[in-house]
């Protein structure tokens, strides 16, 4: 991985997986509802995927400063297993820290190449999985910590 | 006024002129109810012998659900400075009234406003069918209890067009809860 | 007082003659009958007087009234409580205080009511600021009936400063709608005290100038001496009040006779005359026109500047009076004014009667005191009652 | 010396009179204004017409309270040209003083009709706009321009002598540009403007037209 | 006649020197005293439309319009006054009245027009001069039309409360109830915001009148749970009461209790006295809570066979078994559903669907089928350590106390959670004797418990640590004992609108032991008594119902409400939620009888 565009490509393929793995589950989610959120999160990280495409094409720039806000939800919650009959907190857990974990593997790859361009490519992708983790991070806020 | 004096002053009246309901409104007013047979000699009393010179006012309250005029005469003692509210009731069926008119030089104007307000005729009373405040008034008088002035002002008046309004709550109901709320089908 | 008494206990004195006079026979062509108001530059408000004259002499007066009939009585009957507060004030235009206060009184006085003793010292400046207005467009009324139209020009225009602390006071000029069931709607505006008591002072140095204009004046003097003389004798069979009694040397003044508000706080005594003509009654007045300055100074001096001004009141949408009887009176600028009031426990009000002086003055009076007069003095005459004829005919 | 209409059709019947009284009075209708025919001459009659506004001194309801102050030293209306009148042959100005009573009415109509033309009518305050206060009243109309043109209304309750003096410079204004023809109005609409009156003036003893 | 006689009046020419008194501009020299009544305005913002300025003004000259970009808006009638001036006397009374305090009148006094129909105009809405006047009168301080302040609701003083079950709130006297009643302006607003729309305004009515029974039976039109919601109920009608406003909202909770707490239980039979219809329907309730009571309730009117299955011992669901006696004593719970049960609802006890009889016989054997089974399984925190022995749910702690079992929790413990249940475990647990520290993640103002609770439970000693979000429960010495790790939060504004969001501060972290933890941070949906073919029918979504049109689901005969069908989640809602299902489930089964009438209507 060394030049920006394989990194990129390798970003792609990381969303695609992710969707195709929320697809996955929702085949084996035993009821219709459960299904439809898992294949919305698909629909998420498809939409991911082509704001990755459009940074390559220069479509899209990606804005390696930003600061973005940290719950810090996902990092105390416990792993959950995936299961037929997995909850929407379960699911939103999972989806967390599926982005919290590419976020911290684009800021790792980071530290450890040189500063320039390709440093800035990689701090921008950190930001965008940090922007996805703050989606499902305010989702788990609003929906599941109502009372808490 | 001295509480005693005028206790004793209506004892003597109940004896006399068969008083009843009295009431103490407060120190400086007093009043009772006496039968129509009595009141003109005790108005007379009052005002001769009881020094009840000042004739206030006279007035009448329709009690149209027990079917009669109770008739006020309010006279004040200056000495004493009390008031006695001397209510005498009449049938509202066109039952006619004694006429104070020679006890008090504007009786007679209250007794032509009742008439044209009330139609209580007092027997006697001078320029008692002279208009009062009314000119060619065509309707029951007005100020029976019976008489709507809103529906007659409504109807011989009109009012300007324009103007409609919407009931708070029903309003509600029908953009945001049409379907609920107590009304069953 | 005496003598008073002994006539009127007897009843064979000739002020208890109240037949009316006899018809006379107009087609003899010795008479006519003339028509005074209700469009008559002469007339108080808008009634009218049916004169019958012999010559230029008055033989016969009817005084016609009714054409302000609103029928206030009636539109009481049928609005709540707190609505009537802003109705009651319109039965006697140049004074309509006295129609706010009397209300708001009995209807406290029935629903067992206490109100605050700032709201006390405020009704009664308000009562006297309003007694003072209204005494300023008498004496500028009575001017101009003679025929002396500089004095209107000077006491309306200090009426109309009066009106201006008012309109602070109330925001108001005519329709205060201040003095309200329960107290009073708002405390005095910062800098009140120093421009009543400016006017106060100016208003003061004014009269001086008008008893010197009118007061001395040969015309006034000549047409007001002698003119509607009151017996005394016919104050209690007339129901004759305030200071057209007064001004026979009858001292009755409600303020202190059966003190209300605080009157019986203020330092002041009855002013009592001896003439019984339209002179006397104008000097009568002017006296008390002063003297209401110096009770309003009175209540600047003592008035309470913290505190509530309202009682605790109960929701007045939906306010039910216990069922009652009262009468209260209050010495407006022409005598007794009273609201008699009964009420039987509902949201309405089952009867309100307003006795305002008038009612006696500007008929039973005016038709006696009228006839002798000539036709040039009557607008005098009628001024010199002081009558308002919303208060008669309501 | 009374004019009498010629053309039968065209008369008024004058039913509230007695016969006696019938002969004493005019029947005839009353006329509308014709401006003259050249432009300058009506447009500086109109200028001088609205510089002398001369009111009837009619004080028809509370209204009248604040007629006082405004034709005394302070709002001192007389020198916009404003006068007071005793007479309505003198006067071109009308102000209803608020409320009229059915009594009221009567008479205002009555002098109304004796005015000169061009004659115009001022309303003060919420009652003869909507019956205002006295809405419910058995005794007072609630809309005055079904009895009598009004040029203008000054609404509130009081008028304050600042706004009268507000709407006599309107009313200046509007005579001054010919549009005040109020008058013509209730020639035009006689007959309505007659049923009207006669709906709620019961005993009318009065000829139709008080020429 | 003297020589001074003839000469005094010529002294009026000494005044030709002083100032003269006319005012030179009238018009413009004079603007109306800063207080003076003139024309009005209206805030129109602030305005909620309650029609009270409508009420009061004695001439009718305030219409109430409907101004479209107010309609809908919460707590506010979508109508604002419009103003005759053809009629408006200038008295202000509206002003004096005005619960909003959006109205005042400003010192313009000019209004000039030759067309009557000119004179009128929706303050704030119809542009006029005077719309951004500064001056003008307004209501001073210190002058009410209405008493602004709530009548005291008597309490047991906090000493007694805390070591007792009774009920703390201790109710109206009459006089107080008729004073407090005294205080409506009767409105109407709190009627659209009730989710049951209960006639609030009438009710209160009723009470000012004395007549106890009208009240109740006015109250049981819309809600077979007058005694219970006049205790507990979220009163969303006082949140928008307009009284509250400017002052305390008219405590129309109370005042609802107060009504029953008039009526003896044997008379409401006579009084309610409901006719019973005919019907040859068969009805299955699921869940003998609010929900499914309040629909077996008015569902029993028209006639039809109701039977409600209920998996507990007793009926009243969370209000028994959620509810802690302080609040809601058993006696007041029983006599609302006693009238349910009287009018001839049956009950099966201690049956759960799934387990005793399934779904589908249900469905087979019923016309309609109205489901209510509420949130009964509580939220996890998914936190490291949370299946620790010591640590409890909060449902569970108050079902003990109800059912009358000991929890066990020890002597100093935390409530995890900021809502009624985490409120009601830790009052709860005061009254067991237990010390108890209660941790929220954000701050108290964002609780979504009742403030008065908040307030009640501070009183009663429990100690509230805000802005704590718990990371990890560990092991303490000993068996009987937990420990939690908590870190200290700092509220950081969401960039993207919303109500500021808790972030976890890592070096401020902290650890405390306690006898038990108690979690009470929320509670879900058990449907495991339908087979997923069925849930995918009833098409759920997000973990709950989505119910169309009158309660109805996507499947024929199936009706839901309650805490799973709805948002809010509380007993009036259900109530609704019942009542309306029954409305549906009538339209159902009759169908021909309401499009006869809709075409009537047309």
């Amino acid at each position: 991985m060394n030049t920006i565009d394989e990194i990129l490509d390798y970003a792609i393929d990381q969303e695609q997986q992710a969707a195709d793995f929320y697809e996955e589950v929702a085949k084996n989610a035993e009821t219709a509802s459960m299904k439809k959120i898992l294949l919305d999160f698909s629909e998420e990280e498809k939409h991911h995927k082509k704001i990755l495409q459009a940074v390559k094409t220069g479509e899209h720039e990606l804005t390696p400063q930003q600061e973005i806000l940290d719950l810090k939800i996902a990092d105390y919650l416990v792993e959950v297993e995936v299961s037929k009959n997995i909850s929407y907190q379960d699911a939103l857990i999972i989806a967390m820290k599926r982005e919290r974990a590419a976020y911290e593997l684009y800021t790792d790859i980071a530290a450890r190449v040189p500063e320039g361009h390709l440093r800035e490519v990689l701090d921008g992708l950190a930001r965008e999985e940090e922007k996805h983790k703050l989606f499902f991070e305010t989702e788990y806020d609003e929906r599941i910590l109502t009372d808490n | 006024m001295n509480e005693k004096t005028l206790n004793t002053m209506l004892e003597k009246l109940k004896q006399e002129f068969d008083i009843s309901d009295i009431v103490e409104h407060k120190p400086r007013l007093t009043t009772f109810t006496v039968s129509k047979q009595h009141a003109e000699t005790l108005i007379r009393e009052l005002r001769d012998r009881e020094a009840y010179t000042h004739l206030n006012f006279m007035t009448c309250i329709d009690y149209i659900e027990d079917g009669i005029f109770s008739l006020v005469y309010m006279l004040h003692n200056y000495g004493k400075k009390h008031s006695l509210g001397v209510h005498v009731n009449i049938s509202r069926n066109g039952e006619e009234v004694f006429s104070i008119h020679t006890l008090w030089a504007q009786a007679w104007t209250y007794q032509r406003e009742l008439r044209e307000m009330y139609g209580i005729r007092f027997t006697d009373s001078p320029r008692l069918d002279e208009d009062f405040c009314l000119e060619g008034w065509d309707q029951i008088p007005p100020m029976r209890r019976e008489f709507d002035t809103k529906k007659f002002s409504h109807e011989r008046f009109g009012h300007r067009e324009g103007r409609s309004s919407e009931v708070p709550r029903e309003h509600m109901k029908v953009q945001l809860y049409p379907n609920r709320g107590g009304d069953e089908e | 007082m005496t003598s008073l008494n002994r006539h009127t206990l007897t009843g064979h004195s000739a002020a208890l003659d109240f037949s009316q006079p006899e018809p006379v026979d107009l087609s003899s062509g010795k008479y006519v009958k003339l028509w005074q108001g209700p469009q008559h530059p002469g007339i108080t408000g808008n009634m009218s007087l049916e004169l019958t004259l012999e010559g230029d002499t008055i033989i016969g007066c009817k005084t016609h009234v009714g054409y302000l009939h609103r029928g206030f009585e009636k539109l009481m009957e049928r609005r709540t409580f707190i609505q009537n507060f802003t109705v009651v004030c319109r039965i006697a235009v140049p004074e309509p205080t006295f129609n706010e206060y009397l209300y708001s009184h009995a209807v406290e006085e029935l629903s067992g009511i206490e109100i605050p003793d700032r709201a006390v010292w405020l009704r009664t400046l308000n009562l006297e600021l309003m007694r003072l207005a209204s005494f300023l467009m008498w004496i500028g009324g009575q001017s101009g009936a003679f025929g002396m139209y500089t004095v209107p020009n000077w006491t309306l225009s200090h009426r109309d400063f009066v009106l201006d602390l008012f309109e602070e006071m109330t925001g108001a000029r005519i329709y205060h709608m201040y003095i309200v069931p329960g107290g009073v709607r708002a405390g005095l505006p910062e800098g009140f005290e120093k421009r009543a008591r400016d006017v106060m002072d100016s208003t003061e140095k004014m009269l001086g100038q008008v008893e010197r204009v009118m007061f001395n004046n040969a015309v006034t003097k000549a047409r007001s001496r002698g003119l509607g003389i009151i017996d005394p004798e016919m104050i209690d069979p007339y129901g004759i009040v305030g200071p057209n009694a007064r001004a026979c040397g009858v001292a009755r003044d409600l303020r202190k006779d059966e003190p209300y508000l605080a009157y019986d706080q203020l330092d002041f005594d009855i002013i009592t005359g001896h003439d019984c003509d339209a002179y006397g009654r104008a000097w009568q007045r002017l006296q008390e026109t002063r003297q209401s300055i110096d009770l309003i100074r009175q209540c600047l001096d003592r008035m309470p500047v913290d505190g509530p001004f309202q009682a605790d009141m109960p929701n007045v949408l939906h306010w039910k009076v216990p069922a009652g009887e009262t009468y209260v009176k209050a010495e407006c600028t022409r005598g007794e004014y009273g609201y008699y009031m009964v009420t039987d426990g509902s949201e309405y009000v089952r009867r309100v009667h307003v006795r305002g002086p008038s009612y006696t003055h500007a008929i039973a009076v005016m038709e006696r005191l009228a006839v002798g007069c000539n036709i040039a003095d009557i607008a005098g005459l009628m001024v010199s009652l002081h009558t308002y004829p919303p208060e008669i005919e309501r | 010396m009374f004019k009498k209409s010629l053309n039968t059709e065209d008369t008024l019947e004058n039913a509230g009179l007695t016969v006696e009284e019938q002969q004493l009075f005019s029947n005839a209708r009353p006329q509308a204004y014709e401006p003259y025919p050249i432009k300058a001459v009506e447009d500086f009659a109109n200028w001088a017409r609205a510089n002398s506004l001369w009111i009837l001194a009619f004080g028809t309801g509370c209204g009248a309270i604040e007629m006082r102050p405004l034709m005394t030293a302070r709002f001192d209306a007389n020198r916009f040209g404003v006068a007071g009148r005793p007479t309505p042959r003198q006067s071109s100005v009308f102000v209803i003083g608020g409320y009229a009573s059915v009594k009221t009415l009567k008479r205002i109509v009555r002098s109304y009709e004796q005015m000169q033309g061009p004659k115009f009518v001022i309303a003060l305050g919420i009652c003869p706009v909507n019956g205002g206060m006295y809405f419910d009243s058995y005794n007072t109309v609630n809309r005055f321009d079904q009895y009598l043109p009004v040029d203008l209304y000054i609404t509130g309750c009081m008028p304050r002598p600042e706004v009268l003096v507000a709407g006599i410079m309107e009313l200046q204004k509007m005579i001054k540009a010919g549009k005040c023809n109020g008058a013509n109005r209730y020639v035009d609409n006689f007959d309505w403007y007659k049923a009207n009156q006669k709906k709620v003036i019961k005993n009318w003893d009065m000829p139709d037209y008080n020429w | 006649m003297s020589l001074r006689d003839l000469l005094s009046p010529f002294y009026v020419w000494q005044r030709a020197f002083e100032k003269p008194y006319t005012t030179k501009r009238p018009t413009l020299d004079r603007p109306g005293a800063p207080a003076y009544r003139g024309f009005h305005i209206n805030i129109t913002e602030t305005c909620v439309g309650c029609g009270s300025c409508h009420t009061i003004c004695q001439n009718h000259a305030i219409d109430m319009v409907a101004v479209d970009e107010y309609v809908g808006r919460d707590g506010d009638s979508g109508l604002r006054p419009r103003f005759d001036y053809g009629r408006c006397c200038w008295c202000g009374l509206c002003v004096d009245i005005c619960t909003a305090g959006s109205l005042r009148m400003s010192n313009e006094y000019a209004w000039i027009s030759e067309d009557p129909g000119d004179f009128h105009f929706t303050a704030g809405i119809d542009d006029k001069p005077w719309q951004e006047n500064a001056l003008g009168y307004r209501r001073a301080e210190g002058y009410h039309l209405y008493p602004p302040k709530r009548i005291t609701m008597p309490m047991l003083p906090v000493e007694e409360s805390v070591n007792t079950f009774d009920e703390v709130v201790r109710g109206y006297d009459k006089e107080q109830a008729k004073k407090e009643a005294d205080r409506c302006v009767e409105c109407g607003i709190c009627v659209a915001t009730c989710p049951a729309h209960m006639d609030v305004p009438d009710y209160i009515h009723s009470i000012r009148d004395g007549d106890y029974e009208k009240g109740l039976q006015l109250m049981y039109r819309t809600n077979p749970f007058p005694a219970t919601c006049g205790r507990i109920c979220t009163r969303r009608c006082e949140s928008v009461c307009p009284v509250g406003i400017l002052g305390e909202p008219v405590a129309i909770r109370w005042l609802k209790r107060f009504i029953v707490d008039q009526v003896d239980k044997k008379d409401y039979p006579r009084i309610l006295n409901e006719p019973i219809g005919e019907s040859d329907f068969k009805v299955a309730i699921i869940g003998a809570g609010p929900g499914g009571l309040s629909a077996a309730y008015y569902l029993r009117q028209q006639g039809h066979a109701v039977t409600v299955y209920e998996s507990r011992a007793s009926a009243g669901g969370m209000l028994r078994y959620g509810v802690p006696s302080y609040r809601l004593p058993d006696v007041e719970l029983d006599k609302d559903i006693e009238h349910i049960l009287a009018i001839g609802v049956d009950i099966k006890y201690d049956t759960e669907i799934g387990r005793d009889i399934s779904f589908e016989t249900l469905l087979e054997d019923n016309d309609a089928i109205f489901m209510s089974t509420g949130l009964s399984v509580p939220s996890s925190m998914r936190i490291h350590g949370e299946d620790h022995p010591r640590v409890l749910s909060g449902l569970q702690v108050l079902a003990d106390v109800a059912s009358g079992r000991d929890p066990g929790i020890g002597k100093k413990i935390a409530v995890i959670g900021g809502g009624n249940v985490a409120m009601d475990a830790a009052r709860v647990s005061r009254r067991l004797g237990a010390d108890v520290t209660l941790l929220y993640r954000r701050r108290i103002s964002d609780m979504p418990a009742d403030d008065e609770e908040i307030d009640e439970s501070q009183a009663e000693g429990v100690v509230i640590v805000q802005q704590a979000i718990p990371v990890e429960v560990l092991d303490a010495d000993g068996t009987e004992r937990v420990c939690i790790k908590w870190g200290e939060a700092k509220m950081v504004d969401d960039p993207k609108g919303g109500r500021p969001r808790p972030v976890l501060q890592e070096d401020r972290m902290h650890t405390e032991t306690y006898d038990c933890i108690i979690s009470a941070i929320g509670q879900s949906s058990d449907l495991g008594y339908l087979s997923s073919e069925v849930q995918d029918q009833l098409a759920i979504e997000w973990g709950r119902f989505k119910p169309v049109e009158y309660q109805h689901t996507m499947m024929e005969k199936v009706f839901v409400g309650g805490d799973f069908a709805n948002r809010t989640a509380d007993a009036i809602s259900a109530i609704e939620d019942g009542h309306h299902a029954a409305r549906g489930i009538n339209r159902f089964l009759n169908p021909d009888a309401f499009i006869k009438a809709e075409m009537q209507d047309e």
